[in-house]
């Protein structure tokens, strides 16, 4: 038993709060837009350059002048704004996107990210990924426990130290992974810490998949 | 001083030459100069390095120059579509240069407006620091990263008066505003050209002092890189039930 | 999310506290958010560090709080204008940190954008320079300068909607677009408060991201320092006979 | 015998080529813009943030919302455009203005220029000239030959060195006195050079009101 990639995104809506300017990542972040509870007003960024993006366009309304940063067609609001690149860094850099939900490749317990390249494959680059982690106010990580090998074993993602070349260092808060969820004093001295199960999984199990120092505070 | 020019070959003829910096405005498909890119290609100039967020798809805009292996160097922030680009690379024919898409634009923004180095946060502690100043203000690291400045700047924009005035729209608009600053000469691809004054001058999103040339290039058809779309039926369902966590 | 205040007192009433730093919009009297500067008045908050690129005139806009002690020190580019300021200064009672307009408007905009510090050539081997970092970069020389960050902005707009987008009018944009992002709080004056949506998104210019608080203030009566004209006769002669030289 | 204000004014303009654009400051600069030559496309800057100066406005027409950078009342262009103070000294900063012709308390034959402050003396600000002569592609100076004393002496403003506190070094490319026209190699060993005598005035006037060594060079 575990969390389904749409639990996931549940629970990360839950660090969303009224009034939240909010940048979601590819992937499962991507869901938590489905999530926001009624009433709250949360608008998202889109770093191409744009603020209050709206969901996919109706079949024969998409716009080639309207995508997002993942490149896939998407609507206004009337909330909406438009500006550049540099603007929409600035933004981000400055520290007035309250949330940041994205996925990793490697988490480490001092809040060290990796998300964008392996070592000899193909880099594809790192697009916005570091302005976000450096620049957001509170960076969520959302992403599986552990990574799958080919070879079918499994290699632990939540790290006491990261392999993989970095993205960022001391910039995740909290993670949540398909068994639970965990904060990180990024800046401080307090670590790792468990402090939410996924339905049906025990600390035993966290605890046999995790590379990562942690504590445990579950309520 | 006539700035529009009847096509983008006319606008380019005397400013390509092998091995120059040609900045190319554009996100993803997203508001790129096609046009000027394709007289680019047809010009065979070659030596390229092109700064510019991506590199195009197979066969569509930088894609065109690749193909032609008339890049030599990229200055890049993102390049996973592309599959000529991940072969040459891998060959070792093409060097790139991975910037993190806030520091490419405002790299840029800064070789435009005079600022020769800044400092950021983004990259502390990553490859991308590596070689670099790293300072600290006020308890926190920064790294120093040098502003950017090419021979031809290539951008797309909606509407462009005779003037050089230029806007942009929607998400269109993303490295084009400081790529127009941050070269010798630029020059514009505009979907429709106006009179001076069309263009309101509050809503101007780039002043004509940027814009050396223009060139008028109604549209055609552009390109959807990832065409996304939801149906009629999800939307109401989403409308109704939507919203609770 | 409410950020429409029903007036300048209500929406700077929590926010106020003595020896803050407050930047202040505007250029001259254009552009002025001078409803919110009469609710700091009226405040009595005392020992402000103001940075605004000029201090008003006697009785109007930054000229009010000068006449009430209400302020230490200015960062400013130019403050001609103001007798009051003048004598404090020549009394010593008020702090100045003179900028070059440019370097002021730009460490506005980099502390807004998360740069602690860029390099300029403007002010090199002057007074500005004294104590600062000189740099060489490709054979020329640059001062280093930092960043500004302020507790409190207050702007003025002639178009906000009830989010907190904003739209200037003419040459009243100049410094509000930057100090709007340049502060833990921005408050915004706006001439004309509409709904979400009426404000063309292309024309934005300061997304509503950052802006905390909105006050509607419809226009009574703005001031010119300097009218300026020419006569009708005048012009036509000018028409007539001009240009030559 | 010297050359009158709009005399001085009008030779400046000689310095505009079409499709300039140009910063003009207070005083006999502003003037500069009456001697534009008829089909010669010149765009005025002004440095609060547009692009297209027009003239001052008819009586009963200004707008409070529209002055130039010494905040007088002035009208827009078909084609103007407005921008904020960051974006417009981007413009300055970035070597985008073809010319900025404005005045000077002094000027030194290496092309150092004085116009900001008077020690001793209420000091009132800078306002944008260190950026705009730090910046401009190339900059014309337009000022009397020599300064009047309180005690009828004169001054020469034409120096070896300024003695006031700098506005910029090694920036000024012309100067246009009442007596005559300089060029200034400002970057390199050529010094100053007096190039143009103004009507009935003789070169031996000019070395008599002026300290700065200087070769000459007229047609």
């Amino acid at each position: 038993m575990a969390w389904t990639r749409d639990q996931m995104a549940a629970r990360a809506a839950r660090e969303l709060e009224d009034g939240f300017y909010v940048n979601l990542g590819i992937g499962i972040p991507t869901l938590v837009s489905n999530f926001i509870p009624e009433g709250m007003s949360v608008q998202l960024q889109s770093e191409n350059g744009m603020l209050g993006m709206g969901p996919f366009p109706y079949e024969g309304e998409e716009d080639p002048d309207l995508i997002n940063a993942g490149k896939q067609t998407i609507t206004a609001l009337p909330t909406t704004s438009y500006f550049s690149s540099a603007d929409s860094f600035g933004m981000i850099r400055g520290g007035h996107i309250d949330l940041s939900i994205l996925g990793a490749m490697q988490v480490a317990e001092n809040g060290d990210l990796a998300n964008w390249m392996i070592p000899g494959k193909m880099v594809k680059g790192m697009g916005g990924a570091m302005d976000l982690v450096a620049g957001v106010k509170r960076v969520v990580v959302v992403m599986e426990h552990v990574a799958r090998n080919k070879d079918g074993t499994e290699s632990p993602k939540l790290l006491k130290a990261c392999d993989l070349p970095l993205t960022g260092t001391h910039v995740v808060d909290l993670v949540i992974t398909d068994l639970g969820v965990f904060t990180i004093d990024k800046k401080g001295e307090g670590g790792m810490r468990l402090i939410e199960l996924a339905d049906g999984v025990t600390e035993a199990e966290i605890r046999a998949r995790t590379e990562a120092a942690y504590t445990v505070a579950l309520d | 001083m006539k700035k529009v020019y009847s096509d983008a070959t006319a606008a380019l003829a005397d400013l390509l030459r092998d091995d120059m910096t040609i900045m190319c405005g554009g996100f993803g498909l997203c508001g790129i100069p096609d046009e000027l890119i394709d007289a680019v290609r047809a010009s065979g100039v070659k030596g390229l390095t092109v700064i510019s967020n991506n590199a195009g798809i197979d066969g569509v805009g930088l894609g065109k120059l690749l193909e032609t292996r008339q890049v030599a160097k990229m200055i890049s922030s993102y390049v996973g579509e592309n599959k000529e680009f991940a072969r040459q690379f891998l060959a070792g024919e093409l060097e790139i240069e991975f910037n993190p898409q806030g520091t490419l634009a405002e790299r840029i923004r800064a070789g435009g407006a005079g600022i020769p180095a800044f400092f950021t946060k983004t990259g502390v502690g990553t490859k991308v620091a590596e070689g670099k100043e790293v300072r600290d203000f006020d308890g926190e690291a920064y790294v120093m990263e040098r502003g950017l400045f090419a021979d031809l700047a290539l951008v797309h924009a909606h509407r462009g008066d005779t003037e050089g005035n230029l806007a942009y729209r929607m998400t269109a608009r993303n490295f084009n505003p400081m790529m127009a600053t941050a070269a010798a000469v630029t020059v514009a691809q505009v979907e429709h050209l106006v009179r001076p004054g069309e263009i309101e001058p509050d809503h101007i999103h780039t002043p004509g002092i940027y814009i050396g040339r223009i060139v008028h290039v109604p549209v055609r058809e552009k390109r959807i890189e990832q065409r996304t779309t939801r149906k009629r039926a999800e939307a109401a369902q989403a409308a109704a039930g939507g919203g609770a966590v």
